[in-house]
């Protein structure tokens, strides 16, 4: 009986020795490197790659990766509370179910035919999105809500021909970092004060920097801070008079309760997919939408794919395709809008699963229930000696400020000493927004129960008291 | 009764397939609700909790209140579940079919071991802003990531920030701008040149930047032209983006030139290795001088491809530009990994938080499996396969591979059917259509179409020699029908999920619909009078 | 082209789908096999292990050390994925039709929710002799899921061991045996009673247990003959063992009257609860006397089929029986659960550890997502989809649904085409294969062939009223075919991954193969004289 | 806006009340009770179960049983070198992807047409056991080894017509409890002693025993205790000679490096696939095979289903369905071989994939891996002082028994101890084989590496020492 032979990786079935020297043969080469005979000599490299040993078996694999990941703490061990742009809901069941199947899972580019079901799931995605938003055209997804809002920035400005757009100041220092990246070489971002009390943005310095060179305003509902923008209608006249485009980015798992943007004004709705059936994945379950009204104008512009719904040869049967694709830098390169690559599309599949199964009263029940619970939350904390909780004099969301100054403790040391009660506490905000003082930002979801909120406070008083 | 035994060819081994793809004619998710129905619950609040708030609605000032229930379907569960399985199988994924002909995508095996891990809750669920203490697992795997591919890339500093290749490039081209920024040339250098062989992402992306552009044309042997470089670089040059092998397939032996002569003009040069498969082990973007590259981790690094992401892209940097690279970075003490925002000059943020983790993680596990000994033979092995497929498809009628003629190519070929076109009057297209019948892709998106009838096969390594010879031979059949009945090829597919769709209302705005409450107003109600 | 809008029949909602199956036409797969491929490779032993061992295989005696290496199929990994994936879509679950056509079997739906659960390492990654200790979670979830069949049978001792359904009705006879052999009755007691309309497997059971089986056919009303059994119970009757409702979707009223006519002989009375699903919460087995009984909880309780298992049974007894049950049992002491396995009077065992524990898991998460009430609204909704159906067919040309004419039936019914055969020529069989045609199953295993022409519906509570109307809207189609266009009918299927089987050899000892080899020397060398 | 409805059922589409009020008028009744008009007033069920309160929301579902389960070790958190009739091997990642599709998972009792893919892929199973087994029947998979033990012996009684069985006295306590209560009404089953020393099946006993009212003889390889059964011919040969049939059970996973069984003369040939790609599940993971040559008179006696190739209407398709299927209980009830139902089908499907992916390399890999480390497990146990290790002079596969009666610890509290190491020691033999002393069944498979050996070893020192 003969031993091992040498290896043939199981990835890599032409790895077999005689197979590969068949197949030179047929190409006419004598060994593999002839075919690299482009590359100039002094190019190739000489040595093997200095890389770890590798873990050829499956099984060794498998430990050796699972070993490392074994360091990090979930948030099914830990009671968590953090949100700030990425968000603990629950994933329904089908959601996994339907985006680890093999055939979305690994499927590309293919025509409207060969993936009739990508189009029509991505097609339906959109519908759904629709519905949520009030609004006719959806995108499919691009990278993440920051990209969203960054290229609905520059929709805007290339509908207006305008170069300054006016966003919130409550927006996250990171989004505003990637939007004054993205728009920098176009479009200048102003911010808009917020109004110290109740975090409503500030109208008067709204109407102090607004002006006929205003390609947008840009705020959120709710806010990055939590509480909800209530002057959504006076905004967006204000953008409106100056014939400036409003755009309105949203947590999409609040529209149940919340208003579509359009009802407020809103020309461009941008947002976040991920707490529509995503995990966390340490911020990797991101996708970003867009959406505006069914205006050629507003289509025009979008860098994205749209997939449009289509008759075929036979009598009720629907064809997909992609909408205006001339638009896009796949056909046009630097003439094209933007750019266009591969984003998240199975995300945005995902979230179509997860509308279908919320339907309009699942989403209408989780979003008061979030409410319920993140008003609790509220409640119970600001009883903590020291607390002030929410920091803001609004209506909120899921999320809100917790100050600590009256604790005479850092949000640091608190979230350390939360740790030993395997919490994870709110979000670090004192570098954020400074003038906020030593405060959190806390998120309540669906997932917590009264029971995981009493612990919190418990934990808490224990912790500064 | 259909006689199917027509379908299966002999002439020839392997045989062909007698395919016909699921066709489950389901309806729109709308069509299909009932009212009343739930696909699942949401977790009820306790009383007491309840009581406590009392109607948080009423918190909500009236107009902000939502009036209208979004008109979402309503269906039970398993009806959800039924519905979307029947589409996925509707959906032609490289786990069903020999997915060579999605050429330049790089359709690999994508291990499903890596993705069961990634699927495990210590990647799954974690935050992004849990203590670092919490998350020192996955920060090794992405810091240790990081260290892998400046072995493989020899390019000094990486950020995997960016969420796919293109949002890499993206990224490439915000550090070039933010370089010549900080050396005072912004203004001056606002000029990328790219090829017309690089894909179009480089040419839109530093356009998106602020660059203009401008786009090299090969010269008469098919590479890109040195002579047109020579003469579009000046003191406006801000870099080179370039993609290498090109979409093509043919590598420019002259880079290093290409790279020297941009860098005397006083620009960087950025590498697209998103077609790196063919060359990993073999040759090295820093080698051949080049300041930045970046890497599709969904690509070569054979995290699925996910219907259109979630991708990832990977952008490594010169030791002199890491200071531009977005925040934040992962450092490793010794002891502890850490997230690293203190970087004034980096150009910021790309994206939410630190990258695409699973895919990230999926990429890691990867290499991990193979090593550079295994990296090289996926490189050799994928070269090895096209160039026995581009041998196997010249042999067809009809079929040429422009350019750089008689020479090998790396990762891909970009061949032409215009012989065929002149010959029959069919189209690149309509082999496409006539290609699905039996069972794979062939896509269609070729821009730019300077290659007359084009058409983009890249075999990778993870397809065996009888595969790659199915679907040569599914080629050669449809040319010989294309030949013998064009008919049949221009009224394909027949063995699909649907039929030939009417394209037009898609590119007019009176008709286009891109959501069914869309299609209602415009088409429906237009059509049915309803 | 072939003109496809013809199959979307209008003559009423909703109309029938365009439907075709996935038709991959795939190898066997030893016809794939490429000599050297691997598909995995297994993990490397260290040097330094290998040199202090030695030459193992040098230890195994020659005779017993294999000389000739299996000749199993040599693969890539990617291309066995794409084997069984391809497979997969030529196989038609529950998550994909509307299963209403395999009456009896319980086609519900199968929460994906408790499957994920169940392959979690805390369930699959656990040994079964673990310490009790590290083992808690589980034994827990199984002890606590005795409680809940108990409340739900009336029965007080349950036992999760058996493997399926027909193994618990084994393990039933098995205990009726034990129970007589206690009572130095063994001897004599050797008869066991069933009904016709009882699922086969009681009268298999029985007589693998040894007794000899007695059959009860129905009254002329389509009830269980009551005389007929009074005068089949004698001094041999060992018991009873009897489905209620029977296959037919017949509930026997006088249930009651049956167990007490067997008690008053002497005989247990075990009652195959199978068909439970419509009676979930409204009546219960030991209400009506019965002494075992037993469920199946890849039916009613949710667990997935899966082509065939793994299933479970649980088996219910009376408190006098407990002593019986399989070796081990649960048992709580009010803070640990332990096996307890000192029970001299035990059967034994009757598979392998304690049952088919991802099986047991995801039935208990189903009940515990329903509670009594949703276990109530089950049962009620089954039987009111099995009326409406009953009601509907009804009124199609050629079916009729036997006996017990104009009651109600509980979970399912078994019709009967015979009408139609004499009409028309088609067979039931032949119905079932034009159903395929429309995406759905139409089973025609319904033994015992004594409803001339049967079919047999169970709707369950699993799908929508919608789903309903357009399944028997398929059936009322293929009913008008077989009066208009018979053979259409009878030469279906023809939207299928294959068509008509010449089912000959599988009877015929000289052709029969059961294996490839065995295809290969009987038919492949026969036929092709290679 | 309208607050929550009554609860609709996710699982239960028509419990929308306007249904159910629509259905029951179009079959004519007053309420759903009418509908069970047939049960008797006196059996129907009073009052509402009494049963625990459910968790109705997916999320709150999943948290009550994944806290219920959190409370198990694993055999990833801990070594475990527990053997004895469920063994930890590798499980291949595509074995768990293929047996997770929806399509496999729910499909069911198709017919050839509809469910083509799941008659290729069973036979497609039994002929790589075939090809392993060097046999040309192989059935549909029944419950476990037990059962097809159980049932081997039953076929050789109704084909020799003979009522008595030999066991070999190694085999496992549990199985020959099931082998007896299965074959009571039949069959006596009478064991055969073992040699002290070597553990082989003691030749002497069996001529004692053997004789023409003998059906079978049963023996396994490798044996439970570990080691392999050397003398199969002769054993096979006593059996022939006296007329009855040779039955061998088997562990699939040895078969890349030990002798098939019909080489040693073995008629059938039956065991357990668990070790081919099922993960353990506590022991739900099971799933038994029977093979026999293709001879009539042993296919007659099958109870179970057999998957045959068939030709279709249309040439080169290849179709399948029931082999003889009138043998079965389900044609002939009673009259039937003994019963046949739902068992095992999906694990059959999953052996097929991970034979398939192991193909014949590493097959034999793999069970040459297993005895490397098998037997570096044993040298380096058995130099702990006290320690007899393997308990019996025979070459070993995977398991072996380990005495620990020099060591003055009994099993129970040696492998307590070995808990706080993070280990699970062998099973405790003492009751199931109280001559062999203080000793535990030890097994040692291809995910151990010299590290976990080493581990284990120095744990025990420490614990015995
Ligand atoms: C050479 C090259 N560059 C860039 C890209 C764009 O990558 P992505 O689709 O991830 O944006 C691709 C994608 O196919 C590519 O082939
Ligand atoms: C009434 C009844 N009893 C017993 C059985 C047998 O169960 P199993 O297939 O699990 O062996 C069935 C299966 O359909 C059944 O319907």
């Amino acid at each position: 009986m003969e031993d091992e032979k040498p290896t043939v990786y199981p990835y890599i079935p032409n790895s077999v020795p005689a197979v590969k020297k068949q197949m030179l043969k047929e190409v006419g080469a004598e060994s593999v490197d002839n075919l690299f005979e482009d590359i100039p000599e002094k190019l190739r490299l000489k040595e093997k790659m200095n890389l770890p040993k590798p873990f050829v078996s499956e099984c060794a694999l498998r430990r050796h990766v699972e070993g490392i990941l074994s360091k990090n703490k979930t948030c099914r061990e830990y009671l968590n509370f953090l949100g700030a742009g990425c968000w603990q809901h629950y994933v329904p069941s089908v959601c996994d179910e339907i985006n680890q199947r093999g055939e979305f899972l690994t499927a590309y580019a293919g025509e409207p035919y060969d993936d009739h079901g990508r189009f029509q799931a991505l097609f339906e995605y959109a519908s759904m999105m629709g519905e949520l938003l009030d609004m006719d055209v959806v995108n499919v997804p691009t990278y993440d809500w920051f990209q969203a809002a960054a290229t609905s920035i520059r929709m805007a400005s290339r509908i207006t021909g305008r170069r300054e757009v006016l966003v919130s100041r409550t927006v996250s220092a990171d989004k505003l970092s990637k939007i004054r990246d993205y728009c920098k070489p176009q479009i200048e971002a102003k911010l808009i004060d917020y109004d110290p009390e109740t975090g409503q943005l500030d109208l008067d310095s709204l109407g102090a920097k607004v002006s006929s060179k205003t390609a947008a305003v840009y705020f959120e509902n709710p806010s990055y801070l939590g509480f909800i923008e209530v002057n959504g209608d006076e905004i967006s006249k204000v953008a409106h008079d100056h014939g400036a485009i409003c755009i309105v980015g949203v947590d999409p798992i609040s529209l149940g309760v919340l208003s579509p943007p359009i009802e407020y004004g809103a020309d461009i709705v941008c947002g976040d997919l991920q707490p529509l059936g995503m995990h966390m994945q340490f911020g990797g379950g991101h996708a970003g939408f867009i959406a505006t009204r069914d205006e050629e104008k507003y289509v025009m512009e979008y860098p994205s794919r749209l997939f449009g719904i289509a008759p075929t040869m036979v009598e009720g049967e629907y064809g997909f395709g992609d909408v205006a694709y001339e638009r896009t830098s796949f056909a046009l390169r630097e003439e094209g809008k933007e750019f266009v690559g591969t984003a998240a599309a199975l995300w945005g599949i995902t979230a179509g699963v997860y509308l279908a199964l919320m339907g309009p009263q699942g989403m209408l029940e989780i979003g008061k229930g979030i409410m319920q619970r993140s008003h609790y939350a509220m409640k119970e904390v600001s009883k903590i000696k020291g607390v002030r909780c929410p920091a803001f004099k609004s209506p909120h969301f899921k999320e809100f400020v917790v100050n600590f100054d009256g604790t005479g403790k850092a949000v640091r040391e608190i979230n350390k000493a939360l740790l030993s009660h395997k919490i994870f506490g709110g979000k670090d905000l004192t570098k954020e927004f400074p003038e906020l003082g030593n405060s959190a930002l806390y998120c309540v979801t669906e997932v917590h129960t009264k029971a995981d909120i009493d612990k919190l406070t418990e934990a808490l008083k224990e912790v500064v008291g | 009764m259909k006689d199917i035994t027509e379908e299966r060819y002999v002439d020839g081994k392997p045989k062909l397939r007698r395919f016909h793809q699921a066709r489950w004619d389901e309806p729109i998710i709308f069509e299909l609700s009932n009212e009343g129905e739930r696909g699942i619950l949401v977790p009820e609040v306790e009383e007491e909790l309840k009581g406590s708030v009392g109607d948080v609605l009423s918190r909500i000032p009236g107009k902000m209140l939502r009036k209208k229930r979004p008109e979402l379907p309503e269906l039970s569960q398993p009806r959800v579940l039924r519905h979307y399985v029947r589409l996925s199988q509707e959906t032609l994924g490289t786990d069903l079919n020999i997915d060579v002909g999605q050429g330049t995508c790089t359709m690999k095996y994508s291990p499903k071991v890596n993705e069961q891990i990634a699927r495990m809750p210590q990647v799954a669920e974690i935050h992004p802003l849990q203590d670092e203490e919490t998350v020192q697992g996955i920060l090794e795997i992405m810091y240790k990531f990081e260290q892998i591919l400046k072995e493989i890339s020899g390019m000094d500093r990486f950020s995997l920030q960016p969420g796919g290749g293109s949002a890499a490039i993206y990224a490439n081209a915000s550090i070039i701008r933010a370089y010549h920024e900080s050396r005072g040339e912004a203004d001056q250098r606002d000029e990328i040149i790219t090829t017309i062989f690089s894909h179009p992402s480089n040419a839109a992306c530093a356009r998106t930047a602020g660059f203009k552009v401008i786009t090299l044309y090969p010269n008469e042997d098919g590479y890109p032209d040195i002579q047109a470089l020579s003469a579009a670089v000046s003191e406006r040059t801000a870099g080179l983006m370039i993609t290498n092998p090109e979409d093509t397939g043919i590598f420019n032996p002259k880079i290093e030139e290409f790279v020297d002569i941009v860098h005397e003009a006083g620009g960087l040069c950025a590498y697209d290795q998103a077609n790196a498969n063919g060359i990993l082990g073999i040759t090295r973007a820093r080698d051949a001088g080049f300041d930045l590259c970046q890497f599709n981790l969904h690509k070569t690094f054979s995290a699925p491809h996910g219907c259109g992401g979630p991708a990832a892209g990977a952008i490594g940097v010169a030791d002199e530009l890491g200071k531009f690279l977005p925040v934040p970075v992962i450092e490793f003490d010794g002891s502890k990994y850490r997230l690293n925002y203190d970087r004034p000059e980096s150009i910021g943020k790309i994206r939410s938080f630190y990258g695409v983790v699973p895919v990230v993680l999926k990429a890691y596990a990867w290499v991990m499996s193979l090593g550079a000994e295994g990296l090289k033979e996926v490189a050799e092995t994928a070269v090895l396969n096209n160039n026995y497929v581009l041998k196997k498809l010249l042999e067809v009628p009809g079929v040429s591979a422009p350019y750089a003629k008689g020479k090998r190519r790396i990762e891909q070929v970009r061949y032409s059917w215009e012989k065929l076109a002149v010959d029959t009057g069919v189209h690149s297209e309509e082999i496409g259509l006539r290609a699905a019948d039996f069972g794979v892709h062939y896509w269609t998106s070729h821009h730019p179409w300077i290659v007359p009838e084009p058409c983009t096969i890249e075999p990778t390594e993870s397809y065996s020699k009888s595969e790659l010879d199915e679907y040569v031979q599914i080629i050669r059949n449809v040319s010989d029908e294309a030949y013998k009945n064009p008919e049949l090829v221009k009224t394909a597919p027949h063995n699909s999920t649907i039929h030939r769709i009417d394209h037009a209302p898609l590119d007019d705005p009176s008709q286009w619909a891109v959501t069914w409450r869309a299609y209602r107003k415009k088409v429906k109600r237009d059509k049915a009078g309803e």
